[in-house]
């Protein structure tokens, strides 16, 4: 198996689900954004899909620049330079490894760069932050993810939309931590982080 | 009418306060949203016939009124007076306010609070 | 183009920025003004395409940008860092903010002694 | 002469001077706003004509309150809600006198409320307030309204539109102070003052 077809496999597998689930998202983003959300990933993922299906990758840079690129272009809102940003910045530290934890924690960097939010702030850096650090140490499960996903429930927004309604914002997960929830367990499933 | 509390904007122009309601009915689709924008005579500027009108139209008791320039105030300022509603002149930001007390009211924050939320947005005296 | 600095206006709502464009075009006749409003399919939300297409096409160097909601600002943000005009943020109020700069621009105030002044009407961080 | 005669001269001939100036006020406000005081006064005082003219009136209260209606109504902009004020306020006060003095202070009253503007702010105040200072002491002259015109010049706006042009605004005739300016030399011209 080539060096980036497990990460073609992740994109693939993560679009499928992201068009699964655009309903839930909108859903999830009408509770305290303007329920936008899914539509947005939806339109994203398919106009990467549209790019990578059929296109060789050699290099994993190309393959995340291409990723990055569509998703700026495209998801609009927020999220997508938000995601644009991470799959750019994915990129650029592509050049130097192919490791999954320096790979991911470069993506990190590039939405918390783009979004300036600590932890905490009730977004998607509340996924980010915990996956990472355990793709670092090694421990990534899934129920890593979903006790990240959940603990944004009871956070009060203080960046993104969601802020506007201050402590209304309180007791609905964040509609980027759902997504970025999705975007990891399919990492899992995709075996990106197996050897 | 499903909430105590509507919203009214005031603007220039016509296009501004009717895409703004686009904008705000996103995210909050039970608040009563109205537009007075632009002149009598669809031009640029401000009607005191017509906001006055529009005020009067509301079903609901209490409105928040946002607006874009200072010339606005003083027609609004007027209507104001000769309405009967509980009308509150919000001296906000015009789009940044009206989507913060959009938003706030779509989430049944009691009207005194937004209004104090509002209050750090006010740059208009 | 007839002043050295133009204005970028960003909304989520196309018709929005088009309507405040026609309330800055009386009070500034001679300033570039343009828009990168809606989403790319016309829909409401902000395109980084759109707005990374309009910065280039001004034949300025400088730009005043002003934007409605913080969701646009991230946009925004990466477009300017592709962009290679001096690229202003005004994090103003979006049509007070406008209004101003543009009404000063036309009276080739100083774009430094601009955005000093603007600094009253910032409301976001 | 009954009563209101004179004073429907004077609105009568200030309607006519409005029309001849459109352009001259538009151009003063293309200087320092938005160019469009004189087709909105020239809006309101045809409105005003349409109004009053062929109506009895037996009462000046009703004569000022109908032109500060349709002021209020037609003229739009920052001037409709002062000059439509001035008038209302001006007919609140014609129910117990008749006295010019009383009634334009009344008028500068009504401005001053609705626009909370002081003297010196570069506004239609400008010229109201001294003109009518000069009507209680029974000494208006043309040179005081084209002094008080004149003084507008040189100040820096602080009030209405010309405000946001900050210290821009200084070398420039204030519109609604020549709107104003017409309004009080054609109340001399039409006598009302005299006795
Ligand atoms: N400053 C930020 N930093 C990190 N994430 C953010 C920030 N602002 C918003 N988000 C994420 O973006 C998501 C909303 O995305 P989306 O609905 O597509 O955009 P929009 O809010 O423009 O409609 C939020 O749920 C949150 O996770
Ligand atoms: N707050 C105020 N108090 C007194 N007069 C004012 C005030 N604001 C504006 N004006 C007067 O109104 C005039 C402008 O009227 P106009 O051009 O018809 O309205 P707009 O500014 O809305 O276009 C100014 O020249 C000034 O004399
Ligand atoms: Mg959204
Ligand atoms: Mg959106
Ligand atoms: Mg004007
Ligand atoms: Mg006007």
């Amino acid at each position: 198996m080539d060096k980036t077809e497990k990460w073609i496999n992740w994109i693939t597998h993560f679009t499928e689900v992201i068009i699964e689930h655009k309903d839930d998202l909108n859903g999830l983003d009408s509770a305290i954004g303007d329920g936008d959300h899914g539509s947005n990933m939806d339109r994203g993922v398919k106009a990467v899909k549209e790019k990578i299906d059929g296109a060789d990758y050699d290099e994993l840079t190309d393959l995340f620049k291409d990723i990055g690129m569509r998703l700026v272009s495209k998801v609009g809102g927020a999220s997508g330079p938000l995601y644009g940003s991470a799959f750019i910045s994915m990129a650029k530290a592509a050049k130097e490894s192919q490791e999954p934890a320096v790979l991911l924690e470069a993506g990190l960097e590039g939405v918390v760069k783009r979004g300036k939010a600590d932890p905490g702030e009730k977004t998607m850096v509340d996924v980010w932050h915990p996956v990472v650090n355990s793709v670092k140490e090694g421990s990534l499960t899934q129920s890593v993810i979903d006790d990240a996903l959940e603990s944004t429930k009871e956070m009060k927004a203080t960046k993104g939309r969601a802020s506007y309604l201050g402590e209304r914002s309180i007791g609905h997960i964040d509609p980027g931590a759902q997504s970025s929830a999705y975007l990891f367990t399919t990492l899992l499933e995709a075996g990106v982080l197996d050897d | 009418m499903t909430k105590s509390t509507g919203i009214l904007l005031v603007s220039h122009v016509k296009e501004v306060a009717e895409g703004l309601t686009r904008l705000l009915d996103q995210v909050a689709g039970d608040v009563t949203i109205k537009t007075a924008g632009g002149s009598e005579d669809g031009g640029i500027g401000t009607s005191f016939d017509l906001i006055a009108e529009t005020l009067e139209s509301f079903e609901e008791k209490t409105i928040f009124c946002f607006f874009d320039l200072g010339s606005a105030q003083m027609n609004l300022e007027m209507a104001i007076e000769t309405s009967d509603k509980d009308v509150q002149l919000m001296k906000t930001a015009f789009i940044e306010g009206a989507y913060t007390g959009a938003s706030l009211l779509q989430a049944e924050v009691d009207p005194d609070e937004i209004s104090r939320q509002l209050k750090k947005l006010v740059i208009k005296d």
